[in-house]
């Protein structure tokens, strides 16, 4: 009982006093915490990087992990990430934005890493992460573009930051090589968390003529819509192909599990360097998940290419010139948006996308 | 197109708001014993998960809005033996009830190992009218494109509103929520009217859960109300305790946060956020106005003993 | 209401006023009572109650770093307690401390953003604790204003009003640029931070001196209701607004008074939960419900000053210990559902101290018997 | 030592036998036997205190007696509610009506009625409530919401409830408390005619008048005991007073002080109610030092607003209040109570005293603002507590229990407090409404003779009372009320009880 989680804890505490530089013993195993703000079997964002989790686990021998959901950020994080770094855990992952909550804690326990979702400050044990989502959304607007008959897309968004955005005209890029026609509406639901009004702005989509709904929220409820409606449905993140079975065509996924396993591994032969980690199709982080029936082969051997061209890098998705649905142009003529500059980017929506960043 | 949009949106404004009316409908009857239950939120959550399992196993809707009824009735039965029987302060009841029906549907929404997220209703709540009906201009989507629920809501609105101000249990019932210990000489059990009404506002909470997650998202989310219990509670003041201002409210309220997409479609820029508190914005307004005026006060005031708790022999 | 046990009679009756016992009794009752039920469901769901219950001591009280985890959740809790102990002695129910924490947070952030490093640590801190304590108070007078003069029902226009406050922190930070937010940051939408020395100054570990101010506060509200004419008209006023008016008392402005006051302490809360924890604003981390758990809070304390704070650390140590319990494997949702049964037993407590069970012997049926007279 | 009445098994309507129910420790009935018989109107006297409401209440089944035996036509009845009690034919009127205020006359007397059918028809309903008040000569509009009647529509609608339940034994609590010597009479005629009807009326009072005027037989309690039971005709109104309290009381008549300069003017005032009429109009008042002007008049004539005007609580329209030379028209209740105005309401509970609190705090009420109760904002508890110990022995007040709330005192100890706490400021004036109502011989001889020592010692009385006994015990000058109106001003040696019933009635003196 208690006594054992007590032993674990004294075990551990010598191993990790070496982390980051040395070698641990290898019958130590690593221990590695994450830590999330919502339920692990959410249907989205923390449900995927529980599957990230899992495939760790499934990937590395000697790595023992544990998970805590429901944690609110500010002092319950930090409660947390204290706790974890003073049981001697060698890394605890923050699956959402938490970076100055880390860097509240991190300086105290600097022989446990910590990894946050979307940080960009690193510190000697703190390094962070995020996914390229551009490139799935590409990918995925290949898909959307290819069905026949639909020219007018609705689009669910959160919030309308850049990483969204950005997401939003990748989307248009890879749908437009497909049918130049395609139109696509953005609604943001200005929330986080709020099924109802996801569920809301898709049925205002719905009823605005949208034949083909994309979701770039944490929510099945967007599925729920296009699958009432009859219309086809790109997911978000993860594979949700049992959310909607008959509009289902596909969605990209974040495929954390990689990029976990590295960061262990590289703790463990003591190869670990704080890094802003920011991975695409070409490092793992961004797959695509099942197709649906309504994807012809045609289109998946297309998807397939594309995504190979990607990661090999002779396609530039994001090659100029791009012009924003304002009628400027923002990435001239053999131009384009640099991999280092990708997460500044967008203020800007692109030609064909109907909506506007909420000034604020 | 910008005529239909808008008129589809009422049309969906009214899908939304039924959960919100069933909740507050339920809750009004609850005020109206002069008993106040905050705890929508956390009966709805509650009794709707249970509700929506029950969808999912057996294809009979009726009978799964029933077992969340049932079970928004049985949270419910918490706040009346506490708020009732021992007399404790309602608010607080209340809100402790909001936390422990949402902890109940996290821990039945996640009992198997994966939640119930990706169970699906065995049946749908299918449109009544024919096609024929529902491509009707207008009335076609706003009226006869919706599914039994929403017509129920409306019957049990004249229902409700007959019952309070057409019969003698309604009268009974007002007796009991105005003035207890006169209801009390003349034979009218307070302690029990205001147990089966406060049930009842569970059962109402319950069901919206279930129509909720069984009808329009046909899926669970983990707190997948977002809220919409506190909207019902506003939704019984803003409608001065009557129930068709409810049913007239809560479409408002539906058709404010519908608003905002359809405006944003329509390339009309509002801040979401300001939608998003219209509707308490809005209650707060209402009940100024009704107050500064003591002829409307009179008319559209909560119950005079709602909160107060009975004891027959205090002084 | 009675019970015949064999020759024994239970009788309740109530009590105008518990006595010192029952007071320390009560609570203590209903607490084991939760955990008596928890211990039913965590035996019912497979878990060990015994090292469930350990661990939740454990994680939630012992060490330093339990301790002042604990501690830390726990500052913002006992200043919504406060807030709602105020209000609820004079029967004016704010229910409002939700929003009045969040605008509270808003001003002080702002506050600080504001002033920058140019006054330096001290003044800068008060500035930005007078700013949250301030627009709590601000806010709270939307509510109390037209209770005073229009006799507009606090219990809902406070509620309403905490959704209000909701959408404005969420507008300040995540659908427009506004002062408060972070420009510079790309990847989510994050409030700028105040400058390093307007961080509240920090006692041992994390645990900053909000603490020492709760504790202050404590004591001067404690004070302030006792022994001060404030607190005498604010009981009268509590018991008989008409008394009090025909005595020369202005209701309309005790009404205003104590909501501000209790606007403003909730206010404060969310101040110092941006000087000590959060140094931005956060609204993630400032929508967590802290305002309706301080209701909860009070009422365990019986709306006592001093009760509020050890209700505040348990409950506190709920939060701080759940992240424990799942590494034990106690499902999260158990430990909120645990919360929730927590709560509503204190609530029913309350009916202990105002109620006496008496058990006498009786010779036999009721009434058969009366004593000689 | 009760003597018992020889017992008529006939007509035996209900027999109490035995009672005892205790409140706290405090017993409220002790061992109470009692009898009514079909047809009587049977007079429950006793101070205040005595036990009369809590036995009604056992008897109509709102509170459960500790022990003892209820009998009803005959055979022993568990009452279980208020409900049961009706069922088995036996209604209360309480001394706090039981009327839904924002129901109409008819909604309130459907109320519970086990005929009603189950769609309530407004229509019809309104046409029998209308016929049944005909038929025992208690008229009032069927439509008309309760909050709009007066205090003795009130009282018909509570009595028309209970006829239209079918009521066979009548409660009432102190029912003339709250009426108008007319009303009263005319309620004795309804409850006569009722009587004669065949029904059992029990009727409580502290009023020996009354009970000789109405009563066939009457019992006494005390001290929740019951200390004789006779019927009228064999008693007088020395023996019930001596029953009732105990010992023999005396009235000392003593030599006034005459009038000194005037204090309090009062001078066309004009004051609009609560429903925005004009309740007071053009009203002239004079109150000399050492003089007790009594305002005498049907309630709902301007009297509470009066009250108000005067003291801070109400703005008046038009005209002028002088206190002591300074205009006090516009000013704050609180630079009134600093000017020394002294204020009895009428509604002891709400108004008076701060049920809830302690009687220490309720003592403090007006003096904790200076010191020694407090000093700057901080208040010295102990100053507090000395100060009501030295209150409550000055002033005879009983029945206190430390921190207990000041609502478990008998009615006559709070006004008695009220008084202390009203007294001890030393006001320059002081308006007294109702000062008496409600209260016990012994209480009303002690509160009356605090009043007349305060005028004596040089304080301006207001005394506002619908009793004209009162009015005319204490008053040097006789004011009446009436339509908001001052219909005219007496001395006292030219008011009697004729002529100022006729002025209370709207009649001028011309007419006399
Ligand atoms: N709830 C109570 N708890 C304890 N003692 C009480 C309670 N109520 C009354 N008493 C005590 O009983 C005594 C007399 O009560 P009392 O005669 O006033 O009844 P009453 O009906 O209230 O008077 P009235 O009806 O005229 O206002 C007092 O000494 C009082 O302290
Ligand atoms: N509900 C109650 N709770 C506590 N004490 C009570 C209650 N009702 C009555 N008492 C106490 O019981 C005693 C008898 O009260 P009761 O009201 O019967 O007197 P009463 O004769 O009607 O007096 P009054 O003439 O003032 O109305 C008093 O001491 C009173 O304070
Ligand atoms: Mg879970
Ligand atoms: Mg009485």
């Amino acid at each position: 009982g208690g006594d054992e989680a007590e032993e674990v804890t004294t075990t551990a505490a010598p191993a990790t006093t070496a982390a980051p530089t040395t070698t641990a013993a290898p019958e130590e195993p690593l221990r590695i915490a994450f830590i999330y703000d919502g339920e692990i079997d959410d249907g989205g964002w923390n449900e995927a990087h529980e599957n990230g989790r899992q495939y760790l686990i499934a990937n590395m021998d000697n790595v023992e992990t544990t998970y805590v959901e429901n944690v609110s950020p500010g002092s319950e994080f930090q409660a947390a990430f204290e706790d974890f770094g003073s049981q001697g855990y060698d890394l605890v992952i923050c699956t959402t934005w938490c970076q100055d909550d880390v860097l509240t804690v991190a300086p105290s326990y600097p022989d446990t890493v910590y990894l946050s979702w979307g940080g960009y400050e690193t510190a000697p044990n703190v390094g962070h992460y995020d996914g390229a989502t551009e490139d799935g959304r590409y990918l995925d607007g290949l898909v959307a573009g290819s069905q026949p008959g639909v020219e007018f897309i609705g689009y669910v968004g959160g919030f309308a930051i850049e990483e969204v955005v950005r997401g939003v005209n990748a989307f248009m890029i890879g749908a437009r090589e497909m049918n130049p026609n395609i139109e696509i509406q953005v609604v943001w639901v200005n929330s986080w968390y709020d099924p109802p009004a996801e569920q809301q702005a898709a049925q205002a989509l719905v009823d605005a003529g949208a034949d083909l709904l994309a979701a770039e929220v944490n929510a099945p409820a967007v599925a729920s819509v296009a699958e009432a409606a009859g219309i086809g449905y790109i997911h978000y993140g993860i594979d949700g192909s049992g959310i909607a079975p008959n509009s289902w065509l596909s969605g990209f996924t974040f495929d954390w599990g990689p990029y976990y396993l590295s960061q262990a591994q590289a703790l463990a032969n003591g190869t670990w360097e704080p890094a802003l980690t920011y991975g695409g199709l070409k490092d793992d982080m961004i797959g695509m998940a099942p197709f649906g029936s309504a994807v012809t082969d045609e289109t998946i051997a297309l998807v397939e290419q594309r995504r190979q061209e990607i990661i090999d890098g002779s396609l530039d998705y994001f090659a100029g010139p791009i012009t924003d649905n304002q009628g400027n142009v923002v990435v001239p003529e053999g131009g384009t948006i640099p991999w280092e500059e990708r997460t500044l980017c967008c203020q800007w929506l692109i030609e064909g996308v109907i909506g506007e960043i909420p000034a604020g | 197109m910008n005529e239909s949009v808008l008129l589809l949106s009422l049309a969906s404004a009214v899908v939304i708001g039924t959960p919100i009316l069933l909740a507050g409908l339920g809750e009004m009857m609850t005020e109206h014993s002069g008993v106040m239950n905050l705890g929508i939120e956390g009966m709805l959550l509650g009794g709707g998960v249970v509700g929506f399992w029950m969808s999912t196993q057996q294809a009979s809707l009726p009978l799964a809005m029933a077992v969340g009824a049932l079970v928004g009735a049985l949270f419910a039965l918490i706040h009346a033996y506490l708020a009732v029987t021992l007399r404790v302060n309602q608010i607080v009841s209340g809100l402790a009830l909001v936390v422990t029906g949402t902890g109940f549907a996290s821990f039945v929404g996640s009992l198997n190992d994966s939640s119930l997220i990706y169970a699906r209703p065995v049946s749908k709540f299918e449109p009544v009218f024919g096609e024929a009906f529902r491509d009707l201009p207008v009335v076609g989507p706003l009226v006869l494109g919706h599914d039994w629920v929403v017509y129920m809501s409306w019957v049990l609105v004249a229902v409700a509103a007959f019952w309070l101000f057409r019969t003698r249990a309604g009268l009974a019932l007002r007796a009991v929520g105005e003035d207890p210990a006169t209801a009390d000489t003349v034979g009218i059990p307070v302690g029990l009217t205001r147990y089966v009404y406060t049930m009842i506002g569970g059962a109402g909470a319950g069901m919206g859960g279930t129509y909720l997650m069984a009808g329009i998202f046909s899926t669970y989310q983990h707190g997948i109300s977002a809220g919409l219990g506190w909207i019902a509670f506003a939704l019984v003041i803003f409608a001065g305790w009557r129930p068709w201002r409810a049913l007239v409210a809560a479409y408002v309220f539906g058709a404010l946060r519908n608003l905002g997409f359809s405006l944003q479609i329509l390339g009309v820029d509002i801040p979401p956020d300001v939608l998003n508190v219209f509707p308490f914005f809005l209650t707060i307004v209402a009940l100024m106005v009704i107050s500064a005026r003591p002829a409307a006060a009179r008319r559209f005031s909560a119950p005079s003993a709602l909160t107060v708790p009975y004891a027959r022999e205090s002084r | 209401m009675s019970l015949s046990l064999g020759s024994r009679r239970l009788t309740v009756e109530s009590r105008p006023v518990p006595s010192r016992l029952v007071r320390f009794l009560a609570p203590t009752f209903s607490v084991a009572l939760a955990f008596v039920i928890g211990a039913l469901i965590l035996v019912a769901t497979g878990q060990d109650p015994l090292l469930a219950y350990t661990e939740m001591i454990r994680k939630g009280f012992v060490g330093r770093l339990a301790l002042t985890g604990t501690l830390i959740i726990a500052t913002p809790l006992i200043f919504t307690g406060l807030a709602a102990v105020v209000s609820f002695r004079m029967k004016v129910w704010n229910i409002g401390a939700e929003g009045q924490f969040i605008l509270g947070a808003v001003a002080s952030s702002g506050v600080g953003l504001w002033v920058g490093d140019q006054v330096g640590g001290p003044l800068g801190i008060v500035l930005m604790l007078v700013a949250g304590a301030l627009a709590g108070a601000l806010f709270a007078a939307l509510a109390a204003l037209p209770r005073a003069y229009l006799n507009t029902d606090e219990v809902i226009s406070t509620l309403m009003l905490n959704f209000v406050a909701l959408g404005i922190m969420n507008y300040l930070i995540f659908s427009s640029f506004s002062f408060w937010r972070d420009p510079g940051r790309a990847t989510f939408p994050v409030g700028k931070f105040v400058e390093d020395v307007l961080f509240l100054p920090r006692m041992v570990g994390r645990l900053h001196v909000g603490l020492i101010i709760a504790l202050a506060f404590t004591v001067v509200i404690w004070w302030a209701l006792r022994y001060t004419k404030w607190g005498f008209e604010l009981m009268v006023t509590g018991d008989s607004p008409r008394a009090a008016l025909y005595s020369g008392m202005r209701v309309d402005r005790k009404i205003l008074s104590v909501l501000m006051v209790s606007g403003a302490l909730a206010g404060l809360g969310g101040g110092i939960e941006v000087g000590g924890v959060l140094h931005n604003l956060d609204p993630r981390a400032l929508s967590l419900g802290v305002g309706f758990t301080g209701i909860v809070v009070a009422a365990l304390a019986r709306l006592s000053p001093f009760g509020v704070i050890p209700v505040a650390i348990l409950v506190a140590s709920f939060s701080n210990a759940a992240p424990g319990l799942q590494v034990l494997g106690i499902p999260s949702e158990i430990v909120i559902l645990l919360e929730g049964i927590l709560f509503l037993c204190i609530v029913a407590g309350e009916w202990f101290l105002r109620n006496a069970i008496r058990v006498e012997r009786t010779a036999g049926p009721a009434g058969a018997e009366a004593p000689a007279s | 030592m009760a003597e018992s009445v020889p017992e008529v098994p006939s007509g035996e309507a209900a027999r109490l036998a035995g009672i005892t129910k205790h409140f706290f420790g405090v017993a409220a009935n002790e061992d109470v036997d009692f009898d009514l018989r079909w047809g009587e109107i049977h007079a429950l006297l006793g101070e205040n205190g005595a036990g009369k409401s809590t036995l009604c209440s056992v008897l109509a089944g709102l509170y459960h007696p500790d022990s003892g035996e209820i009998h009803l036509d005959g055979d022993r009845v568990d009452l279980g509610s208020p409900h049961q009690a009706l069922d088995h034919g036996v209604g209360m009127v309480y001394q706090h009506f039981r009327l839904v205020d924002r129901f109409t006359v008819a909604e309130n007397l459907t109320l519970g009625h086990p005929e009603t059918g189950f769609f309530t028809s407004r229509r019809s309903l309104e046409r029998q409530v209308g016929e049944l008040g005909r038929r025992y000569g208690l008229e009032v509009s069927p439509q008309a919401a309760v909050w709009q009647l007066s205090v003795g529509e009130q009282q018909r609608v509570e009595i028309l409830k209970l006829l239209y339940r079918g009521v066979r034994i009548l409660i009432l609590d102190e029912p003339t408390a709250v009426l108008t010597p007319q009303e009263s009479q005319n309620l004795f005629g309804t409850l006569r005619a009722l009587a004669d009807d065949g029904r059992a009326i029990i009727f409580v009072t502290h009023k020996l008048d009354e009970v000789m005027a109405v009563a066939d037989r009457v019992t006494v309690l005390r001290d929740g005991r019951k200390v004789g039971a006779m019927p009228t005709s064999e008693a007088d109104p020395a023996t019930l007073a001596r029953l009732m309290v105990g010992r023999d009381l005396s009235v000392t008549e003593r030599p006034r002080t005459a009038p000194g300069e005037p204090v309090l003017s009062i001078k066309g005032v004009t004051a609009e109610g609560d429903r925005g009429l004009e309740a007071i109009r053009d009203v002239e008042i004079e109150v000399r030092a050492s003089q007790i002007v009594g305002v005498a008049g049907v309630a709902g004539n301007g009297q509470r607003e009066l009250a108000e005007v005067v003291t801070g609580l109400r703005r008046p329209k038009r005209g002028q209040i002088i206190m002591g030379g300074v205009d006090i028209t516009r000013s704050t209740t609180l630079e009134r109570i600093k000017l020394g105005l002294g204020f009895v309401p009428e509604d002891r509970m709400r108004t008076g005293m701060a049920g809830g609190l302690p009687l220490a705090a309720n003592l403090a009420l007006k003096a904790y603002r200076q010191p020694p109760l407090s000093k700057g904002p901080v208040l010295s508890k102990q100053a507090m507590e000395d100060r009501a110990r030295t209150l409550e022995k000055q002033f005879d007040i009983r029945g206190v229990r430390g921190a207990l709330p000041t609502s478990l005192l008998s009615g006559g100890n709070i006004q008695r407090a009220i008084l202390a706490r009203e007294l001890s400021a030393r006001p320059r004036v002081l308006v007294a409404a109702a000062p008496t109502r409600g209260l016990d011989v012994a209480a009303i001889q002690a509160i009356r003779q605090l009043l007349i020592e305060e005028a004596d010692a040089g304080t301006a009385i207001l005394m506002i009372s619908e009793d004209l006994e009162e009015i005319l015990d204490l008053s040097d000058e006789v004011i009446v009320l009436y339509e908001g109106q001052v219909m005219d001003r007496l001395p006292r040696d030219r008011a009697d009880p004729d002529l100022l019933g006729m002025l209370m009635a709207g009649r001028g003196v011309d007419a006399a």
